[in-house]
């Protein structure tokens, strides 16, 4: 799974990657340090021609991570609120009821993100990620093995995407063991791209 | 891997059979198996076996394993203690499953043995749920889980080791920050 | 008929002889482990290129023999199955070769051939492979882009195969001293003996070699 | 914010990423090397004052900015062409070497071009296996009979056989075949296996 590389020497890795694309286009709320000549334009709050010191804006993580590498400082990031201390307490509390998608659909990897920003609390965001999975765990765990037939589709919309991809490995797993109990794993099947893409053509010509 | 492929392993287990033809040695690729002699019981591969009685060329008996008696054991055993017990074949399901099917009629009580088997298989799937997520809560790096079979093991590959990595991957970048705090990079 | 289809050992120079049953068990190994192993393993060319010849033969003596034979449909059927974990073995390793071609044609120069992971065939799929990319990306972008950006090192954006991959494994052989690291927050490093018949799950990369050199295996 | 254009063509990727191939978009990707065209004429003309007035550090972000922006496009258009690379790819192995007419209308001219590149390369390897070649598109599940029983879906005229019979696939007929010479049929939809 593309999601499950780990930061640092991970941009390389992911360079081709749609959901670190994706992932990187995430706000941060930024400060800068310096002005910045022509780009006011930039900054929809006002209708300067530059960028001032002392401007906030919201940044993609992309461009945030090179303004504020410590070599360059040109910009200093603030921690996004849904990795806070608020936030954390919450997820201590009860992580199971919280809609993490919401917070960011690439909770995980975003908080990840923004260890290497050098904010003082990385640790306890960096702690808070591992306790809020491993108490997720079980309801991802059980949803998926369970999920057959019913809708679930509410619960899982408070997965964020990696959690989506969990749960969706466990049941296409025990799906195909319940196919395969039956018997019907031995019947060879038309392709599903193939018949996807049939479907598509005839709901086309009607 | 599939859970056809676990069982197309599985189908290279012996089984015993009595065929009703005869015929000489047959040299497999995989090995040799035969000679055939109507009414003298011989070992093949199941997958031989399910051919063979396709044709209605032989009946396949059922291993020791596969009765009421010893399945109850099982079941007693499996209940009673908290690690997994170690059951009769590490393709055990689906060696149940091809038995059932292709040798209902020579197993007694097949209906009342199918239960067990499901029985036992539930069992084990709720202690396994269990155990995952002891093993996601403690966060250890490694676990030893002898007796799971291979079925198990392939039908809760994908959803735990993936799991695992990323849990690993969140580890990782918390090392990383301590790493790297106090130092430019 | 019996004549014909016997197949006797295989028997290579200057090596001990070999069944084509412990050829075909042997494949069958490396065909699991492969499926199960997150980088594409070694290359064992004597192994699936000694299962081609063996299937060959038989689909000779199988094209001679008489069709209604219950023989012969049965060593169809043999053939049938092997030809599909020979498919699958070679499909696996394929589809790792394509999604890591560049890193493993770096690192068939930079490891020298006595570690093969590439057979020829497969060294000149993943060229092919690459180049077909290469040119792609070149002629539909970034050609079209300023020139200082025009640059493109597929080596170092594709990607490398995740050897931190958790997975299963059964111990063939008895080994003492494993490291596996124990990662709580004290970071101090553990270490297993791997006792025969024994399941553990862990990290691919802390057994790496030990599934190579068949001590453990993967399932 | 500049890249937004290139990130456009990702969301498309993202979207569609369980469907099949969606249309290349080329007005999208021309968009996006325009956008990097202007940020590069802006990053010589602000280089070439910062040599003269080396002291500018506001002009020095501005150019950091855009060198960022530039890298940023180019990453998007390189994993937008990629992904659907892939995603073609696997349209090969499902559907074989020759793609519905539709789906190649959703390839560009370039793409066509890979695609016929990948074939090529493919059926070398293929080849190269053992005496005959071995084709590797079949054999995709494990076998359990050697013939199966299949019912024609569409009127598909002649097969011929390995062993050089030939058979009439015409639509509802039902046929006994060797399974390695029906799976590539099943796959594509014109058989159903009957079980």
């Amino acid at each position: 799974m593309d999601l499950l590389c780990p930061p640092g020497g991970g941009m390389k890795q992911n360079y081709l990657s749609i959901d670190d694309i994706m992932m990187s286009s995430e706000k941060i709320p930024s400060t800068f340090l310096v002005s910045v000549k022509t780009l006011g334009y930039l900054d929809p709050s006002t209708n300067k021609k530059d960028i001032e010191v002392g401007s906030k804006l919201d940044l993609p993580l992309w461009l945030a991570l090179s303004l504020a590498h410590p070599r360059k400082k040109f910009v200093t990031v603030e921690l996004t609120k849904p990795y806070k201390a608020t936030y954390r307490e919450i997820l201590k509390a009860d992580a199971g009821v919280v809609n993490l998608y919401k917070l960011c659909p690439y909770y995980y990897a975003l908080g990840q993100q923004q260890l290497s920003l050098n904010h003082a609390e990385g640790i306890l965001v960096a702690r808070s990620l591992i306790l809020a999975f491993s108490d997720r765990f079980r309801r991802i765990m059980d949803l998926s093995g369970n999920a057959i037939g019913g809708d679930n589709s509410s619960l899982i919309q408070q997965f964020d995407e990696v959690e989506r991809r969990l749960f969706a490995l466990g049941q296409k797993s025990l799906q195909s063991f319940q196919r395969w109990e039956v018997g019907e794993s031995r019947t060879l099947r038309t392709s599903e791209l193939v018949s996807r893409h049939r479907k598509r053509k005839r709901e086309a010509v009607d | 891997m599939e859970h056809s492929e676990m069982e197309f392993i599985a189908e290279k287990q012996k089984v015993k059979i009595v065929p009703n033809f005869s015929m000489s040695k047959i040299y497999f690729i995989s090995g040799e198996v035969g000679p055939f002699q109507p009414g003298l019981p011989t070992e093949v591969p199941f997958w031989l076996a399910i051919s063979l009685r396709q044709r209605q060329k032989c009946v396949i008996h059922p291993p020791d394993w596969l009765t009421i008696e010893r399945l109850e054991e099982i079941k007693e055993a499996e209940t009673t203690t908290e690690l997994f017990t170690p059951l009769p074949n590490t393709h055990f399901r689906e060696m149940c499953q091809l038995l059932l099917t292709h040798a209902k009629p020579n197993i007694q009580n097949a209906d009342a043995v199918r239960t067990l088997v499901k029985d036992i298989w539930d069992i084990r799937a709720a202690k396994l749920r269990s155990s995952s997520d002891k093993f996601i809560r403690v966060q250890a790096g490694h676990a030893r889980i002898d007796n799971l079979t291979l079925m198990e093991i392939n039908i809760a590959r994908p959803f735990l080791l993936a799991s695992l990595d990323h849990l690993h991957t969140l580890r990782t970048s918390k090392q990383f920050t301590k790493k790297t705090r106090n130092k430019e990079y | 008929m019996d004549d014909t289809l016997d197949i006797s050992g295989v028997s290579e120079e200057g090596e001990e002889q070999i069944t084509s049953e412990q050829v075909f068990q042997q494949l069958e190994e490396i065909w699991v482990n492969e499926r199960l192993s997150p980088n594409l393993m070694l290359c064992r060319t004597d192994i699936t290129e000694c299962i081609l010849e063996q299937m060959q033969e038989m689909e000779e003596n199988i094209a001679r023999a008489k069709k209604t034979d219950l023989k012969v449909s049965l060593h169809q059927l043999e053939l049938d199955r092997i030809r599909y974990v020979l498919s699958s073995y070679l499909r696996c390793r394929l589809e790792k070769i394509e999604k890591h071609a560049a890193y493993l044609i770096k690192k068939e120069s930079s490891d020298g051939p006595s570690v093969s992971r590439l057979s020829p065939e497969e060294f000149m799929f993943a060229k092919e492979l690459t180049s077909g990319v290469t040119s792609h990306l070149t002629a539909s972008a970034l050609k079209h882009m300023p020139k200082n950006l025009q640059t493109l090192n597929l080596e170092d954006s594709g990607k490398v195969p995740n050897l931190d991959h958790y997975v299963f494994l059964r111990v063939n052989k008895a080994e003492e001293g494993i490291i596996v690291d124990c990662e709580t927050d004290v970071q101090n490093e553990d270490k297993i003996d791997l006792e025969v018949d024994a399941q553990h799950i862990m990290r691919y990369k802390l057994i790496e070699n030990l599934v190579e050199n068949q001590t453990v295996s993967l399932i | 914010m500049f890249g937004e254009k290139a990130l456009d063509l990702i969301r498309e990727v993202h979207r569609t990423r369980e469907g099949s191939l969606g249309p290349y978009n080329e007005d999208g990707v021309r968009q996006v090397l325009e956008e990097m065209q202007v940020l590069y004429e802006a990053n010589q003309q602000d280089v070439a004052q910062l040599v003269q007035n080396d002291s500018d550090q506001t002009s020095l972000t501005a150019v950091q900015i855009r060198h960022d922006s530039l890298q940023r496009n180019k990453r998007c258009l390189l994993a937008y062409l990629y992904n659907r690379l892939q995603k073609i790819r696997a349209l090969r192995w499902e559907f074989g070497s020759v793609l519905p007419t539709d789906v190649r209308g959703n390839m560009s001219p370039k793409e066509i071009e890979w695609f016929t590149k990948y074939n090529r390369a493919l059926a070398n390897y293929m080849r190269s296996l053992g005496n005959g070649g071995l084709d590797l598109t079949q054999d995709l599940h494990p076998p359990q009979n050697v013939h199966i029983e299949v019912r024609c879906v569409e009127d598909k005229g002649e097969l011929e056989l390995d062993d050089g019979s030939k058979i009439l696939l015409k639509k509802n007929s039902l046929h006994y075949l060797p399974r390695s010479q029906c799976e590539h049929l099943i796959r594509q939809g014109v058989l159903k296996h009957v079980t």
